[in-house]
């Protein structure tokens, strides 16, 4: 499904791929971990943007929300991560939900002001309930199987943080299928392409929403219960994602799926390129903002002219 | 010389030609009436030259200069003036500073030189209570206030997109006198588009009608409206 | 009867449209005119649940529908085929008529001879099964517009304006499709190509200003001055 | 007459709060000067938000005017004072250059944007060593007025002046027709001659500069900066709040939402050390949900109604 006129840049990104695997294969191969991460915290961001049309910045508050639930099973009753994911997805898609109607679900009709500024509020309560209940501690578990690795010649790395890419392209293929082949996944498409028309055919718009956002949250709840397998928890560990995710959806477009798992694919290993020297690792966070920032504009410039 | 000229103006939206070369002029003191079925392109037509929309091709010229490309608020200060089909008030501004703001911006007249012009225009149009927010009003003091504020810009050139539309007979035979009156004592030229066809006899001189973004005729409205192809245009193939 | 509107009252904020509407559909096909502004299409949002009515019933089948939403109105049996088409313009001409009967209860044998007789009746939409709704003309996103609508097998079909924008061999085209649907579904039709539209309906109401002012059959309204001046004046 | 009465009103709040220090020890006053701070970023948020847009990168500018003020005093050797005129002019400098690309954003790309420039400026100074001092910050040779509290509280009193005063301008000027316009709708605004993208600029600009201007005065107030309380996100999270409770496109409301949220996050601080915030996400929420006009708005209603109902009660 390559367009003629990508042609071109996808040879140039393929090009610097293969020159950068040939000359430091860690930039490559971290790059794609961290990209697997991103991508599949943004996924389900970029569903509820894509058929709800909200722009939610409670995103990453609800992956911290799953992990403090994720890291209490664990701790408490010894239960794995990769169980204890199934019971964190219900609790978060049942919070979600009700989000949703509590909160969202009001704000709908209101200007694109207050539904930003009310997820926003969500967000900063999120953090600071946590911050109550858990204090601004952070915490690690560690697993025997997080430090698996693999030796190619003289080269050794981490294998395990590939769960994530691994997840993120389940993700996204999975809400492929979902959304173009299943009648349910289709309604959800129609009413994110057009609500009136959907309620037209029978569609119930605003139910689809509702399970929408909370599938969603059931997504990046499993999503965050895997976190903690990676990284300590912390109150303020989600709002970071919330950004970068947004900018990966604008980057891809909204309503393009796969094409999230793209752009982390650019902004990890862009990341990683600058983390590989000593005088550049600190600036590697701003190659995230920078391009994001020239990305948005760049589209809204087109937009214009169009 | 006439106040607006157009020559050959197309507008298309993604292959979807809304205007198809349309060439026509406007004088001044004259009230024209633009016409056609729904979806012929009369609103498309007054984006064009209000400079809400760009066109694909042609030329828009006022008095002389051409302005195709002249962004909004500069065709605004050069001269024209416009209403808007579906209403537009500002909705967190006072009536007062609704009428004043063309003034001002257009103008560039001080805030009490604005507020004293656009008394005059609104006590001109018997429209009152301009303390009000735009939310207490009727549709009739709407109209008359988009009108007002149309009016505070001093234009030459000014359209009216349906703003007929909504009132009862009797505010729609009060709309009529007044329109017919500003456009006398200004010497303005005056587009205005409308669905009743009452409304269009009985105030303009000469209407144009457009079909699929085409003029398909010119003239008088007696005339045009015994016209085959307008005939054709509103009821459809020949009986 | 199959739609029974009685003293129906609409409007948006401030601007009342609809006044006193009364309105009856049989096993028929009936005709809406009247100048643009006079309130057709906010007369069919009623009926649909887009828009709330103030005062007045609206009886669909025995059953009121007064207060029920868009989409249970849908799967109560009236398919809307709206001015704008309001298709899903990034999915496929399958899916677009998928989801015209996939939320209503019909059956999957119903369903495929809907398919079909869609397929009769415009059978570029069987060639383009697979293109994209948002890449196809105007007249053909019509057909799917029309086409979606039947594959629910509703009791009543509303078409809003459906020869706007078209080219006038293609409306010739949809309203000889009209005047063979007429058998078999009810049909409300609101329109401008008033002599056109003649030759697919049987009976027909003339709105002015909110209000219904004439009913008469499609003989009597081509010959009735009425309808003339109502749209140029004369 | 009700004009002159409010003019009365705000000159004797203004003497009040002149003469305040007067009466208060040092702790009060350090908490009136963050509250006065935290009041001005409200104000400044505001006006910019009378346009439609909504910046999430108070701190942004915020920590720019911080920054801009201390390192003029450490490597250019300017003057305590001279060096808040500087960070001022500096902050509105880059909004300048950056409004000319970010005001063609609009609605959700303008907000994250500003969030995601806040971002860029933080890594920044955290990453400029030898310039910025990295992530431990800035140290000054010396606190402006040697600390005296009551000369800080009035410096900082100067700097919220200046904020209400150009608040005020906003409101009485054409700024106040501009503004409003565009925020209801561009089209209509267009037509009637007001050239958006400048009128854009000047909130953004000025605004910028408003908020540089209190972290300047912030730096010089405290003697040092780092990276983390400079861009804290607090300095646009509060504001955020507070002007939303107070009541937003206004002047008093931000700064009635200020006093009050002011005052009780101090009580608050006080019985829950950790999270006393999740207050202020509670209120942005539920401001939202019940009472979007904000407090302001809800009074001015309340207000009309009984005035409408005296009208109608004398005609009658």
């Amino acid at each position: 499904m390559l367009k003629k006129q990508s042609l071109p840049k996808v040879a140039a990104v393929a090009a610097i791929f293969v020159a950068i695997i040939l000359w430091r294969p860690t930039v490559l191969i971290y790059g794609l971990q961290a990209a697997g991460l991103y991508a599949s915290i943004a996924i389900p961001m970029g569903l509820v943007l894509g058929i709800v049309h909200i722009v939610n910045l409670a995103h990453g508050e609800i992956m911290m929300v799953a992990a403090y639930s994720s890291y209490m099973l664990c701790s408490w009753l010894g239960i794995d991560p990769y169980i204890s994911l199934i019971p964190v997805a219900i609790i978060t898609a049942i919070f979600g939900f009700i989000i949703y109607r509590l909160t969202i679900r009001q704000t709908l009709k209101a200007p694109e002001l207050n539904q930003l500024i009310l997820t926003f509020g969500i967000a900063i309560s999120l953090t600071q309930l946590a911050n109550i209940v858990f204090t601004s501690q952070t915490r690690k578990m560690s697993f025997s199987y997080v430090s698996a690795s693999m030796d190619i010649g003289e080269l050794s790395f981490g294998i395990y943080n590939f769960v994530f890419l691994v997840a993120a392209i389940v993700l996204a293929y999975g809400l492929k299928f979902f959304l173009h082949k299943t009648v349910a996944g289709k309604a959800a498409l129609a009413v994110g392409q057009n609500p009136r028309g959907a309620a037209i055919v029978g569609i119930d718009v605003d139910k689809t929403y509702g399970l929408i956002f909370a599938l969603a949250c059931a997504l990046v709840g499993a999503m965050g219960a895997m976190f903690i397998t990676r990284s300590a928890v912390f109150p303020s560990v989600g709002s970071p994602f919330t950004m970068k995710s947004f900018c990966l959806i604008a980057m891809a477009g909204i309503g393009n799926i796969p094409g999230i798992l793209g752009a982390s694919v650019l902004l990890g290993v862009s990341e990683n390129f600058l983390k590989a020297f000593r005088a550049t690792r600190g600036w590697a966070d701003i190659v995230f903002f920078v391009l994001i920032i020239s990305v948005i504009l760049g589209r809204s410039i087109r937009g214009k002219r169009a | 010389m006439s106040k607006l000229v157009t020559r050959e103006l197309s507008k298309a939206f993604s292959g979807l030609v809304a205007v198809n070369k349309l060439s026509f002029s406007m004088e001044e003191g004259e009230i024209l009436g633009i016409i056609g079925p729904n979806g012929a392109g009369k609103t498309t037509f007054i984006h064009l030259v209000s400079g809400i929309l760009m066109p694909t091709s042609g030329q828009i010229e006022f008095k002389g200069k051409d302005i195709t490309f002249s962004p909004a608020h500069e065709r605004s200060r050069l001269g024209i003036a416009r209403t808007y089909q579906l209403i537009h008030p500002l909705e967190n501004l006072t009536v007062l500073e609704n009428v004043m703001i063309g003034s001002v911006f257009s103008r560039g007249k001080n805030l009490k030189e604005a507020r004293s012009a656009a008394e005059a225009i609104c006590a001109e149009l018997e429209l009152d209570g301009l303390g009000r927010d735009t939310s207490q009003l009727t549709i009739l003091e709407i109209k008359k206030m988009e009108i007002a504020r149309a009016l505070a810009n001093e234009p030459e050139v000014l359209f009216l997109d349906e703003v007929m539309a909504g009132l009862n007979s009797d505010e729609t035979r009060q709309m009529i006198g007044m329109v017919q009156r500003i456009a006398k004592e200004k010497r303005m030229a005056v587009g205005v588009v409308e669905h009743v066809m009452g409304v269009i006899r009985e105030l303009t001189q000469r209407v144009i009608v457009l079909d699929s973004g085409e003029l398909i005729a010119e003239g008088p409205y007696e005339e045009v409206s015994k016209n085959p192809r307008v005939m054709e245009a509103y009821l459809g193939g020949a009986a | 009867m199959m739609l029974e509107v009685k003293k129906l009252e609409a409007g948006y904020g401030k601007l009342q449209v609809l006044r006193a509407v009364d309105l009856n559909v049989g096993r028929e096909s009936v005709g809406l005119f009247g100048p643009n502004g006079a309130g057709k299409t906010t007369l069919i949002n009623t009926i649909m649940g887009i828009v709330e009515a103030r005062s007045g019933d609206i009886v669909l089948e025995g059953k009121s529908i007064n207060k029920l939403k868009t989409h249970e109105i849908a799967r109560a049996g009236i398919a809307l085929v709206p001015q704008e088409r309001e298709l899903f313009p990034g999915m496929s001409v399958a899916d677009n008529l998928e989801l015209g009967a996939a939320f209503v209860p019909r059956g999957k044998a119903v369903i495929k001879k809907q398919l079909e007789m869609v397929f009769g009746l415009f059978p570029i939409l069987k060639e383009r099964y697979a293109q994209l709704v948002g890449t196809m003309s105007g007249g053909q996103q019509r057909m799917v517009a029309i086409g979606r609508a039947l594959m629910a097998k509703p009791s009543l079909l509303i078409l809003d304006e459906p020869s706007l924008g078209l080219q006038p061999s293609i409306v010739a085209e949809v309203f000889e499709r009209l005047a063979i649907l007429k058998k078999e579904v009810a049909i409300l039709v609101t329109e401008q190509n008033v002599r056109e539209s003649l030759k697919a309906i049987d009976r027909g109401y003339v709105m002015e200003n909110g209000a219904v002012v004439l009913e008469d059959s499609a003989t009597g309204l081509a010959t009735n001055p009425h309808v003339i001046s109502a749209y140029l004046g004369i | 007459m009700k004009l002159k009465a409010s003019w009365l009103a705000a000159a004797l709040l203004a003497v009040a709060a002149i003469i305040l220090p007067a009466f208060l020890g040092a702790y009060p006053l350090n908490v009136a000067r963050s509250i006065m701070t935290y009041m001005a970023l409200a104000v400044s948020w505001d006006m910019l938000l009378r346009s439609g847009q909504i910046s999430f990168g108070i701190a942004g500018l915020f920590g720019l005017g911080s920054y801009a003020s201390a390192l003029a005093v450490l490597r250019a050797g300017m003057s305590p004072a001279a060096s808040i005129v500087f960070a001022v002019l500096f902050a509105g400098l880059v909004a300048f250059g950056l409004g000319f690309a970010i005001l063609r954003l609009r609605a959700m790309y303008f907000s994250i944007t500003t969030l995601a420039l806040m971002e860029i400026f933080r890594i920044i100074m955290h990453n400029l060593h030898d310039f910025s001092g990295g992530p431990e910050g800035v140290v000054l040779p010396a606190i402006l007025f040697n600390g005296e509290a009551k000369a800080l509280y009035w410096i900082c009193l100067a700097g919220l002046f200046v904020t209400i005063a150009a608040s005020v301008y906003f409101e009485k000027s054409k700024l106040h027709l501009a503004l409003t316009a565009i925020r209801n709708d561009e089209i209509s605004a267009r037509t009637s001659g007001v050239n958006i993208f400048k009128y854009l600029l000047i909130a953004f600009v000025a605004t910028s500069m408003l908020q540089g201007l209190m972290g300047a005065i912030q730096v010089q107030s405290y003697g040092f900066t780092m990276p983390d309380t400079a861009f804290d996100a607090n300095f646009t999270l509060l504001p955020l709040a507070m002007a939303l409770l107070g009541g937003i496109h206004s002047t008093i409301g931000p700064m009635a939402g200020a006093v009050l949220l002011g005052v009780a996050a101090e009580w608050l601080k006080l019985k829950i050390p950790y999270g006393h915030l999740v207050v202020y996400g509670l209120i942005i929420i539920l401001v939202i949900l019940f009472m979007p006009k904000g407090l302001y708005g809800l009074a001015k209603d309340k207000f009309k109604k009984s005035h409408d109902n005296r009208v109608k009660g004398k005609l009658s």
